[in-house]
């Protein structure tokens, strides 16, 4: 079973040389911490950045300079700003070639909620619906299942959608699924998790092929 | 010659504005924001605004000066988390709230500001976002129309300015600015520096005074970090 | 009868202080000239420049500084570049108080034809389109004839529109009209012109109020 | 780490041009036009292009060039004077025009790129532009609504750049070289300075770079101007 770091990790392995990539908050943040040095990958914060550094080091945090997560960061060489039209522009007009966000639950057709439990306060959607409705590539980060020990990949969606047919692939502690044909494709196991273990978690329905190699994250 | 936008300051910045009244205000979080205007806006009084502004500020800085004051009555908004007072607000039916996906407040601020009255985007299509408005196929994927937003006030905040009205940004604290000055029917700038006339590159601009009916030296900016994230000098 | 450099002149009289200005190419760019010293007027060209300024000095013009006419220009303290999306979002977001252009022909309505004769080559409407839609101020400079002599100011519009209803007034060679409720109105006579010269100039229906002030141009 | 764009020069930046395309060439007039490019396009011949460009050059400058060698076959432009052959071409039926109002060309370049596949502007209601057009009152006022416009090959000018295809423009030769840049599938960008990464000022760069495929360092700009108007020193 994969903690959070490691689930970050593995998703690290889907990103390709030459990518914009846009990293939602918690899970997917961790990402950018496993990029393999020298690979030429920039990160997006819709705030207004491309080139997203680390966090600064003490002392020479800039209030003026922040992530979407409202964190105080750096700028790699070569960053730019820009206001958030432009922002936009870039994630709506596909030139972000990933997005990696959580979800609350997510649907075997590739629906995704992740911005609203009725019933409980309702803090907004802020640029989740603009990325999963725009971008080509989006994976998923988050655990199988919610703190109730209920399935997070369902048939339908309960939650009200942040996006529709929108979600490609989802990694979670326990495994790597696609979506296509309106099913979960189990495509790797977590170390040690098995079959049977994914199968339990997933209420949604869930492709099992032959062979279920378990994840290489070294 | 230059047509001079120069006020005097926040007192000269804000007059005009009166309860019932639309504005917009720049920032995202608190980076941006306009601090000296809010803060006359507060004193000002008025009541029963609308405000456009990505977020709603925390309960004791940004718009949450104003939501403390019960002087809003509705907000229009991308996220709204992070404060206490506008929960209470919210949930008690006091304050009417309008969610709307980022990228489409920015777009249709900058509609605003642009003379497109609206514009078909993906954004929120099949969620409730979309409820109530037209979708239509392109390239066979659906979209819906969403219109331009403008105010009767827009209230930004940026690094330079001049006099007649250019503006500056700083890193990421350019944000919703540029589009709110877009569209406000009176846009007033504030700003850390105001230079002299020809002080500013035009290359350099970000934003072209056209844009900006009013603008003063703001003063004891406080720009409040809301989640300050560092590595300590050991670990780096 | 004024000449161009006349109807400039009058036109001038129309600008207010605080005013943004477009100015188009040929007598609506001599309005320029006739700006009085210490007025805060600011001149748009849409090809990328507020504050533009006066020609350059032999020697000092520059390829990348130019208006919209492909003029090498100067910029004035406080002058600012921006891309063709920002200069159109300027015009038609109605940020620009007063546009003054040339006519083919206006009509009685307050349509404009200024692009096209059918038949002969067609240059295109570059920006016309564009800033007769937006304009809340639109001033039509031309003279009141064509060079076969016939009136250019009709019951309606025989060339292919670039606008419609959108002009508010003309200042001719021969007089100042205003447009409104489908008639030109008689506002001036220019200096040694009779009212009976100007009607009997105007192809459309002109109103004549009882008192036709000779314009004052100084 | 940054994503390097860098290329060779002109025939690695205009490589996979193929006839049939649709270009994006920015430029306004002559001034700040891809002359590299277009020096490239004409040695590599494609034919049947469509080009969109707010203007078509001069005789033996620009656009005409392409002209010259019969590779267009569409022009989408706002303007077309000041070519001889294009009109020949235009009259003779051999070249296809396609005529946008200024304000409609770049708004639809920008949506191209910015993914809004329509918008709603005043510009043209009533005339010829209209014709097929839905058109739609907004505050009772009618409006046209126009579609994006997207380009297989952008190719744009600017001043300064860096490899990671970041862009800044000098003066008014910015015009639609941004615009075409985000609407290109592939754009390529060639830059009278290509300086280091990490030179130019994130807040100083006009054009991000994500918009850009590729870059090179154009050489022999010649920078032609169509109108020299100047003021004698003795009468200024």
């Amino acid at each position: 079973m994969l903690d959070k770091n490691g689930i970050a990790k593995r998703i690290a392995q889907e990103v390709r040389d030459g990518w914009y990539v846009n990293l939602g908050i918690g899970i997917p943040t961790l990402v950018a911490n496993f990029i393999p040095a020298g690979m030429e990958v920039e990160f997006q914060s819709e705030n207004g950045i491309l080139g997203m550094g680390p966090f600064p080091l003490e002392g020479d945090e800039d209030a003026d300079l922040i992530n979407a997560g409202k964190q105080t960061i750096t700028a790699m060489p070569g960053a730019v700003y820009f206001d958030s039209a432009t922002s936009f522009a870039m994630i709506r007009g596909r030139h972000v070639q990933l997005t990696v966000l959580g979800a609350m639950e997510v649907a075997q057709n590739g629906d995704i909620a992740n911005w609203k439990i009725p019933g409980k306060m309702v803090k907004g959607m802020g640029g989740a619906m603009d990325l999963v409705a725009s971008a080509e590539n989006i994976i998923v980060a988050m655990m199988h299942t919610n703190r109730a020990g209920a399935s997070k990949l369902l048939p339908s969606c309960s939650l009200p959608l942040t996006g529709v047919g929108c979600v490609k692939r989802v990694v979670t502690n326990l495994a790597v699924m696609d979506i296509k044909d309106g099913a979960f494709h189990l495509v790797e196991r977590a170390p040690g998790v098995t079959v049977e273990d994914i199968a339990a978690a997933t209420a949604g329905k869930l492709v099992i092929p032959e062979n279920v190699p378990e994840m290489n994250i070294g | 010659m230059a047509i001079s936008k120069t006020v005097e300051g926040p007192e000269a910045g804000c007059a005009g504005v009166q309860s019932g009244m639309t504005l917009m205000l720049g920032g995202f979080g608190l980076c941006g924001i306009p601090e000296c205007s809010i803060a006359e806006l507060v004193k000002l009084g008025a009541k029963d605004l609308t405000c456009i502004s990505n977020n709603a500020g925390v309960d004791d800085f940004g718009l949450g000066l104003l939501l403390q004051k019960r002087q809003i009555r509705k907000m229009i908004s991308s996220y709204v988390g992070e404060n206490d007072e506008f929960e209470r607000q919210m949930l008690s039916g006091e304050l009417e709230v309008d969610l709307i996906p980022q990228g489409s407040l920015a777009e249709r601020c900058r509609a605003g500001g642009a003379g497109i009255p609206a514009f078909f985007t993906p954004a929120g299509y099949g969620t409730e976002v979309a409820e109530g408005k037209e979708v239509r196929e392109f390239d066979g994927k659906p979209h819906i129309l969403e219109s331009a937003l403008t105010a009767d006030f827009a209230f930004v905040k940026a690094w330079k300015g001049d006099s007649a009205g250019n503006l500056v940004f700083k890193a990421t604290a350019r944000n919703f600015n540029p589009m709110m000055a877009m569209a406000g029917k009176i846009t007033v700038a504030e700003v850390e520096e105001l230079v002299p006339l020809g002080a500013l590159d035009p290359n350099e601009i970000h934003l072209p005074g056209i844009f900006v009916q009013r603008i003063f030296q703001g003063t004891e900016y406080e720009k409040r970090i809301e989640q300050r994230t560092v590595q300590t000098r050991e670990t780096a």
